[in-house]
């Protein structure tokens, strides 16, 4: 197994570097510098000028390439263009945002989607299974920055139930309560399509295990019906939604761009867009990177549960 | 594992050479196991390992067998769906094996084969018309209404309808889209036929009809069968000779009433006296039991393949691959037992 | 012998939108305590579905046991609840299928999958269970039974399964074992062991045995009495050893004949014409008619009745009114 | 705690007194937008310490040192936390602040001398002096200064410190405009002296952690992302602010801003035009508006030969219903503009030529011209159609919106308009040099304190400047080089008033508007006055009624 | 013995039998459709998509203004009989929009899966057919692409590339293709195994044929599931894109540009018909096609035909 993981890391190394060419190119033939975005008239042309000498833009792509790679591989992201703070702290400021938020979203999709899914599963055509399916259709159907709109506009505004938006009340101490408080209604909103997509592959799946020898065997026992579904079928039946899982990781990460734009939630995703608009380019750099060694990080978690989930995969 | 010789295992002594329509010698199929970021190559899966023997024209050589042996493989590595590792397929006086696809193509019409799974041989996408005239479209023969008319004589002579010919093969039973099967192989007029596992899949009843279809078409069309099978009493009852491989070896070939009067190889032994008897009153002779399983073809044991489960074994046989030697004309068997 | 399970004419029904599917269409047979019945047919021939009709596990949904009784020591199968059932599933009967490759969870040891009946079924400890399990897989024929336990199925070989499968199913001592296809699936050198394998435990344990095969050799091997299934019904019922001998159904006649056996040799083999009839498709009157040889015009909108022929065989075929068969 | 009470109540009776003395700051927020101030002035009690008040704003500060930040956000924060000689008050005059009085200048022009307060202590307790003054001046004029604003400082040839509390700036020519450059917050130079020049604007330690000026506020934390917040410096030399804190949250945007407003989260935000609708339904908010230094306009590329005659640019001004535009999609909240120049400015010149919308006019015009209708309707000439795009930035509603609604005043005309957006960064690209590559643009200035010209008319700031529209006039050249060196206001409100009217008649832009700012503020909050150029003016002198 | 007739010719004649017992000739095509039926919501999804790809197509006939026609004296005007869903914020009469915006949406989503499929197909039956480097080389691509955080590179391209509607769906059509790559990958290497297959090549058929002439038809099952559903996917992918300022630009309007406008908190207070029918249109249009592709993920198993 180390050595799988071990192996799987290496194997990391050409697509993240594969990936950070395709970026940095990117980024080159973008049109725009970052130098030109203030429309200040006082601000003199030669200060732009040197401006971008500074920053190492007048350079030819491949050193300056190298040379951000040189810096990457020190850990250095190198320095925000229009914040002017090293990339690594920006990031690091908000990262834990974007993950507790992926992570309760995450959590969130599961406990909702795997229950139902099952649930429907077992109640092929029943009632239920019809309400759950409808549901999770409409999750997957709903552009999910207009149902964050709509969820503000209910929850936040007329009932004043849940905050317009952040992290934390203004000023109060930690609370687990407060942040939960400020968490709920992101969270729904970025997991609510993955919701729907994980309720409907898991009863796909469970209606496949369902079909299965093995569990005919169960029954065979003598068991029940809740035993053999979830003893027997339910294990069986999250095998193949790891994978998917492992697949959606990136939805999660795209999708949080929009949550936290939504609910001013100040994590890389809304980083990374004011990044975009404002051609910061190392703070894009940095933050696509992060998202694909989150991606193939989280496809080889995926992996390696999927390996201690089903006994037949061995590394 | 050395490469032997392929001199070495061959057959010494060979009837005339001119009624022999396909012979196979010292043929390997090793599958590489890959593994690792550079997906090299890190063992061999040796499906079929140095195996020998011939056909006669308008014989039926039978190749038995348990799963995993390699008899698969070695049909499917003559009509080249595999290309072979070492070895050759003198197949009419012509080695098969190091000929390119387009070179081989000449050739493609006189070896066909019927496979196993009547559920999956046929595209189920087509009509059964379409999949029979493929084979005219492939080698530009015949023209439109001449191929209809083959197509409807095929469907006829295996008992088929002709007006069925644009039906789908989910509309027919398992034994009609076997005999879709064989009606295809027989399109091109082959001169062998390999049918793998062709019965395997049917019902019992209907494993009759296959096989009298099968032995009827052979008389008319002078065919010669390369029949690969599993169940013994399907391949005694079809085959001239026999072939009898175990882990990709080949271990005993012979005439049908040699190999089941007198066997000589432990394994083709033990394989008959495993058979579940044919009547509750028959009296079993002592059935051989063998011990543990097949060993992995990727890593098969040193030696004689055979040697972990023989009640005979030696410490000879531990060590050194026992030859393909034809103990009495026409009986091959590869067994240290009767140096 | 004491009859153990006495089945009357079982209906197990399939309905869709628009058919219902008769598979099982009023079987009548019994087992008697200790002894092996083959059950003898094709695909289609409703075997399968017998078997699961008396675990009460008809194929959920469209399947339905909708007649018949099934007395199992006494008491009628149809009439117990859902509860009552799980105490007769796995422990008074238990059953092993076709495929060991996938009718054995591959996410849970072997270990584990033994021992959750015994302590589900006898209240075992886990300790207590495991020794069992332990003891069992030596019965079936495992040397090093302590290191299969904590190995999961795919480590194993179709052969290795099967034991194990059977292992399972006699942990609870049942007293009818219903084998469904159990040696169709494995290679003919690893059938012998099983086979020889079967012999021993039901000798052993005492059970009965309802064996389900398509395959004579099988049947020749280990069955007491046969019955022979087409179409959803028993055609005929009968001894083994007459089976062979005078087999009094046409169809029975003709599988017997398609079958190609080791110690003669024909040019060609009896065959039966045309294919077998799937459920939605049975024919009118004789479900065989339109693949016998001798068929009637009665045959075909009459449907014959299994009737005592001799003493202890029964057939299903009009031909027997008319002074026996040919 | 009860000596803070005592301490507090104590300071609001002195506090009270320096107001009045003062001339009350706080009664007269603005005299330009005053009709269109919503604000319902409400009896108010007398001002009280203490409270915690919440600005809500979508951008979030990139550098809290007055000599290096280019964006609103920095400079709100640096606003608070630095004070500068001298600060524009609300009617855009000079005023001083660090400085004691007006300075006093040289004959010539190019010594100016400035004389500052005594006791001012940096938030650190330190006092300043002169050296600070010079020390931070001397920032921009090093040779290795990174500083974007340097460039003002051009004609700056030294700074020195006569005494202590004296500093004499000498200039190498005449400038007008020096006046109002002398606003930038004044550096500890005790922190910072050791810091070479080049790297000071990377000195994070202060940039970034511990900005410390003089300013009202003292700087306390900044969360990336979430907030900043600033306490009340009690030795402020105009004395304590009211507040104990203020607090800047971040937000995505104005949707967002205007939610935590409805919300009460927050007390202060700049309201987006748009948006007003929904505030003035708010009964816990008053709005404030005055009119913007900006205006915004349709520029026209002179270098495209169908903007090449003046006539066809006039007649689209006329096609255009400007004051339509103004009472639609700006709800009323602006004024029709007529020249370069905000209304606010003591250079307006109010006696420009005027396009007023004038359908038919605008027709014989581009008649007058030689445009033909073709088939379509389209205008044409020597088998060109009077066909254009005109481009905006997709981010902002407004701009996109005049876009499509100018495509359809002009198709009146016989003009093809099509609109088209891009994203910002790319937007810039394309129309700054050297690309050039746009036809029309809807655009906004925002302008300085001081009105010259200059960076936006000359025609050497074409290749490479700001002057993207092209526009090549050699009297507004002239005036944009010499009125620097008028010293006096009114006379160089004149010249530049001719050049204003030069440029309103050759119309290479289109001016649409002088839009009014909106300052949505609780009505907790007292004590306001609306600058139309700094969002935090005199923030000691507000205080929440609790 | 009284045989009859018909059953004397019956047993002399297995031929007749065949026929007995194929009963009614059932085409691929009228088992699909009749399995597709059986699924409400799959109709109940084809029949919107029915009417809405319609009435888009038919939007100059039917719209009854000129979707582009600005009132901005009669701005936000609510629904009324002669504008049925109101007017939007330049007073532009929403319900014509809707129809003309539904063109652009769906084209976009319909041009771009179309791209997406035919690159993900095509690599993926090389891939998945030949195996080996030319498999390697294309799954490692597959791979890069995939951990690309897939909005990111989406914006990142889009902002760099100008948001125009050719490009979008480019950028949609080159980012998307691996789902259905792997996919089809999947299905060649299944497939290639199979019987058929092998005997295509018994007789010497081309590669090239067997990839496109036997393997693909079987192949595309799973496909067309895929590409119905990201149809639906790319409206939405279009509308996510305008919510970030990235989307379709105006005056082209799009379901999802549309609802962009009206994000604003005063149009969402008082004309909440502005938001709220794009909204629905992208929710029944999305619903739709996901009721279609369920539907003919059901219908098109391979299952449903082979036993």
């Amino acid at each position: 197994m180390t050595t799988y993981i071990i192996r799987r890391l290496i194997m990391m190394i050409p697509i993240l570097f594969g990936i950070s060419v395709i970026s940095f190119a990117i980024m080159y033939a973008a049109p725009g510098k970052p130098t030109v975005m203030d429309l200040d008239p006082d601000i003199s042309v030669e200060a732009r000028e040197a401006q971008m000498e500074r920053l190492g833009l007048n350079d030819p792509p491949h050193i300056q390439y190298i040379n951000w790679m040189s810096n990457v591989v020190k850990g250095d992201f190198g320095t925000s263009f229009t914040k002017k703070q090293p990339v690594r702290d920006m990031i690091a400021d908000r990262l834990p945002n974007t993950l507790i938020l992926m992570i309760f979203s995450t959590i969130l999709a599961i406990i909702v989607a795997i229950p139902f899914g099952v649930l429907s599963a077992t109640k092929q055509y029943s009632k239920l299974d019809y309400g759950v399916t409808m549901t999770s259709f409409l999750g997957l159907a709903t552009p999910n920055f207009w149902l964050g709109l709509m969820l503000i506009m209910l929850f936040s505004v007329q009932l004043g139930w849940t905050p317009v938006g952040g992290v934390s009340t203004l000023g109060a101490d930690f609370s687990l309560l407060d942040r939960l408080h400020h968490l709920i209604l992101p969270a729904i909103v970025l997991a609510t399509a993955d919701m729907a997509g994980l309720t409907r592959y898991t009863r796909s799946s469970m209606l496949e295990v369902v079909k299965q020898d093995y569990i005919r065997t169960a029954r065979a026992k003598g068991f029940r019906e809740s035993t053999v579904i979830y003893k027997h079928g339910l294990r069986n039946g999250l095998i193949p939604i790891i994978t998917i899982f492992g697949l959606m990781l990136p939805t999660f990460i795209g999708g949080s761009v929009i949550v936290e734009q939504l609910f001013s939630w100040p994590g890389i995703g809304k980083l990374f867009i004011d990044a975009t608009f404002e051609r910061d380019y190392p703070v894009i750099m940095a933050i696509t990177m992060f998202g694909a060694v989150l991606t193939v990080i989280g496809n080889l978690i995926a992996d390696i549960l999927y390996a201690v989930l089903d006994p037949r995969i061995e590394y | 594992m050395t490469v032997e010789t392929l001199a070495k295992n061959q057959p010494s002594v060979k009837n005339d050479k001119s009624d022999i329509l396909l012979e196979v010698n010292g043929l390997k199929k090793y599958f590489p196991v890959k593994a690792g970021i550079l997906q090299k190559t890190v063992g061999h899966v040796k499906a079929v390992d140095d195996v020998s023997f011939f056909i006669k024209k308008g014989e039926t050589f039978g190749l038995v067998g348990e799963s995993g042996c390699g008899k698969s493989t070695t049909g499917r590595t003559i009509i080249r769906l595999y290309e072979p590792t070492e070895g050759e397929i003198i197949f009419d006086g012509q080695d098969l094996s190091g000929l390119k696809e387009k070179q081989l193509k000449p050739y493609r019409k006189d070896i066909q084969m019927v496979f196993q799974d009547p559920f999956s041989s046929l595209n189920p996408r087509k009509t059964v018309g379409t999949i029979l005239e493929e084979p005219f479209r492939v080698h530009n023969l015949y023209s439109k209404a001449e191929r209809k008319e083959r197509v409807e004589h095929l469907l006829d002579r295996v008992g088929l309808m002709p007006q069925l010919r644009d039906r789908y093969p989910h509309e027919f039973s398992g034994g009609q889209r076997q005999r879709i099967g064989i009606a295809r192989a027989l399109t091109l007029n082959p001169k062998l036929i390999i049918g793998d596992e062709p019965v395997s899949a049917l019902d019992v009843s209907i494993q009759s009809q296959v096989l009298n279809i099968m032995n009827d078409l052979q008389k008319e069309f002078g065919l010669t069968y390369l029949f690969i099978a599993h169940d013994l009493a399907v391949v005694k009852h079809i085959s001239d000779r026999i072939g009898v491989m175990y882990l990709g070896r080949m271990m005993e070939v012979t005439d049908k009433r040699t190999l089941y009067s007198n066997p000589l190889h432990p394994y083709t032994q033990a394989l008959l006296s495993a058979i579940p008897k044919s009547h509750p009153s028959e009296v079993k002779r002592e059935r051989i039991i063998l011990k543990g399983d097949v060993p992995s073809p990727s890593n098969p044991p040193k030696g004689c393949v055979f040697h972990t489960r023989c009640p005979q074994a030696m410490d000879h046989c531990k060590e050194v691959v026992p030859e393909l030697k034809e103990l009495e004309p026409g009986h091959f068997v590869a067994c240290h037992l009767y140096n | 012998m004491s009859t153990l399970l006495q089945v009357k004419n079982l209906k197990t029904h399939f309905f869709s939108k628009n058919k219902v599917l008769p598979v099982v269409d009023g079987v009548d047979f019994e087992v008697k305590k200790g002894e092996t019945l083959a059950i003898v047919g094709e695909s289609g021939s409703g075997k399968s579905i017998t078997s699961l009709s008396i675990m009460g596990l008809v194929p959920k949904p469209g399947g339905k046991t909708v007649d018949g009784e099934i007395i199992f020591d006494g008491t009628d199968l149809l009439q117990l609840s859902e509860n009552e059932m799980f105490k007769v599933r796995g422990n008074e009967i238990a059953m092993i299928f076709q495929e060991p490759m996938t009718s054995l969870n591959p996410v849970l040891t072997i270990g584990e999958q033994i021992t959750e009946v015994l302590i589900y079924h006898k209240k075992m400890s886990k300790k207590e269970a495991r020794q069992k399990a332990v003891e069992l897989l030596k019965i079936v024929g495992f040397a090093r039974a302590e290191e299969i336990l904590d190995d999961y199925p795919h480590r194993l070989s179709g052969g290795m399964r099967q034991r194990v499968m059977i292992a399972m199913a006699m942990s609870c001592d049942p007293k009818l074992l219903i084998a469904d296809e159990p040696t169709t699936a494995l290679d003919v050198t690893v059938q012998a062991q099983i086979l020889e394998l079967m012999k021993e435990l039901s000798e052993k344990f005492d059970s009965s045995i309802i064996l389900i095969t398509h395959d004579l050799g099988v049947v020749a091997e280990l069955a007491d009495r046969v019955i022979v299934m087409y179409g959803g019904q028993v055609v005929e019922e009968t001894g083994i050893v007459e089976l062979f001998d005078n087999p009094l159904h046409p169809y029975s006649k003709g599988l017997l004949g398609s079958v190609p056996k080791l110690d003669e040799e024909k040019e060609r083999l009896s065959s039966i014409g045309g294919n077998v009839p799937s459920p939605d498709n049975f024919p009118k009157g004789c479900r065989f008619v339109t693949r016998c040889e001798h068929a009637m015009e009665k045959c075909l909108t009459e449907q014959p009745e299994l009737k005592e022929i001799y003493p202890g065989r029964k057939s299903r075929c009009f031909l027997h009114d008319e002074g026996g068969n040919e | 705690m009860k000596k803070t009470i005592f301490a507090s109540i104590s300071m609001i009776f002195m506090l009270s007194l320096f107001l009045v003395a003062c001339g009350g700051g706080t009664d007269a927020p603005d005299q330009t937008g005053g009709d269109q101030d919503t604000a319902e002035q409400q009896p108010v009690g007398d001002p009280q310490y203490g409270g915690n008040m919440i600005l809500g704003t979508s951008g979030e500060p990139v550098i809290l040192n007055p000599l290096y930040h280019t964006d609103s956000a920095s400079a709100d924060i640096t606003d608070l936390v630095f004070a500068g000689l001298m600060q524009t008050n609300e009617n855009l005059e000079m005023e001083p602040l660090v400085a004691k009085t007006q300075p006093e200048i040289s004959e010539d022009g190019l010594e100016w001398t400035y004389e500052l307060n005594e006791g001012i202590l940096f938030h650190d307790g330190a006092e300043l002096t002169a050296e600070d003054v010079v020390f931070t001046y001397n920032v921009f004029i090093h040779e290795d200064t990174t500083s974007p604003r340097a460039g003002d400082f051009r004609s700056l040839v030294n700074v020195e410190a006569l005494d202590e509390y004296t500093v004499k700036f000498t200039l190498a020519e005449p400038d007008a405009a020096f006046a109002t450059r002398v606003t930038y917050g004044i550096l500890p130079k005790h922190l910072l002296e050791d810091i070479p020049v080049a790297d000071l604007e990377d000195y994070r330690e202060f940039n970034m952690q511990n900005p410390i000026g003089t300013g009202p506020f003292k700087f306390v934390s900044w969360t990336s992302g979430q907030n900043l917040v600033l306490e009340a410096n009690e030795e402020y030399f105009e004395g304590r602010p009211y507040l104990d804190n203020v607090t800047f949250r971040f937000a995505s945007d104005s949707n967002a801003l205007v939610l935590l407003l409805e919300t009460g989260d927050i007390h202060h935000m700049i309201a987006p035009t748009s948006e007003i609708g929904t505030i003035e339904l708010y009964d816990h908010v008053n709005l404030h508006s005055t009119l913007a230094l900006r205006y915004d306009y349709l520029g026209w590329n002179l270098d495209r030969p169908l903007f090449e005659d003046k006539r066809v640019r006039q007649a689209i001004t006329h096609a255009i219903d400007r004051q339509e535009l103004v009472e639609t999609i700006m709800e009323g909240n602006a004024e029709v503009a007529h020249a370069p120049v905000s209304p606010l400015s003591w250079a307006y010149n109010d006696d420009v030529p005027k396009f007023e919308y004038d359908v038919e006019k605008a027709k014989q015009l581009l008649a007058d011209a030689g445009w033909e209708p073709g088939s379509d309707g389209i205008l044409e000439k020597d088998g060109e159609r009077l066909s254009f795009t005109i481009l905006s930035n997709s981010g902002n509603v407004t701009r996109r919106d005049i876009g499509i609604i100018t495509q359809q005043y002009l198709r009146e005309v016989g003009i093809e308009v099509k609109p088209e957006q891009m994203e910002w960064g790319a937007f810039l690209d394309q129309i700054n040099p050297p690309n050039f590559d746009f036809d029309g643009v809807v655009m906004a200035w925002g302008l300085a304190t001081d009105p010259n010209p200059r960076a936006i008319w000359h025609s050497d700031q074409i290749e490479n400047g700001l002057n993207r529209s092209a526009y090549r006039n050699d009297e507004v050249d002239r005036i944009a080089d010499e009125n620097t060196l008028v010293m006096d206001q009114a006379e160089r409100a004149a010249m530049l008033g001719d050049a204003f009217a030069i440029i309103a008649e050759e119309q290479p832009y289109t001016f649409l508007y002088y839009p009014y700012q909106f300052v949505a503020l609780s009505k907790e909050v007292q004590g306001f006055t609306h600058h139309p150029r700094i969002d935090m003016y005199k923030v000691h002198e507000w205080w929440l009624n609790q | 013995m009284g045989k009859s007739e018909a059953q004397l010719q019956n047993n002399q004649n297995p031929k007749l039998n065949d026929v007995q017992s194929l009963g009614e000739k059932r085409s691929l095509l009228s088992i699909i459709v009749a399995k597709f039926l059986q699924n409400k919501l799959a109709v109940f999804g084809l029949i919107m998509l029915a009417i809405i790809v319609g009435s888009a197509l038919l939007a100059p006939w039917i719209a009854p203004h000129d979707p582009d026609f600005q009132n901005l004296r009669n701005r936000l005007a609510a629904p009324s009989a002669e504008f049925l869903l109101g007017t939007d914020h330049l007073g532009r009469d929403i319900f014509s929009r809707l129809l003309f915006g539904g063109r652009v949406s769906l084209f976009v989503g319909f041009v771009a899966m179309v791209g997406a499929v035919t690159i993900g197909t095509t690599v993926g039956a090389l891939a998945g057919y030949f195996g080996g480097l030319v498999d390697a080389f294309l799954m490692r691509l597959v791979d890069i692409i995939i951990s690309f955080p897939n909005i990111f590179l989406l914006i990142t391209l889009v902002a760099v590339l100008e948001p125009s509607l050719d490009k979008l769906i480019m950028v949609f059509a080159f980012l998307s293709w691996t789902g259905t790559a792997r996919l089809v990958r999947g299905e060649f290497l299944t497939l290639k195994k199979r019987e058929f297959v092998l005997a295509a090549r018994t007789i010497g058929m081309s590669n090239m044929k067997i990839i496109f002439g036997q393997i693909l038809p079987s192949a595309m099952g799973p496909v067309i599931v895929a590409a119905t559903l990201a149809v639906g996917g790319f409206i939405l992918a279009e509308s996510a894109l305008s919510f970030l300022g990235l989307g379709v630009q105006p005056p082209t309007s799009t379901w999802g540009n549309m609802l962009t406008y009206s994000q604003s908190v005063t149009i969402f207070r008082t004309a909440w018909w502005y938001p709220t029918f794009p909204g629905v249109m992208i929710l029944l249009t999305v619903l739709s096609f996901n009721f279609v592709g369920d539907g003919l993920r059901d219908a098109l198993d391979p299952r449903v035909i082979e036993k």
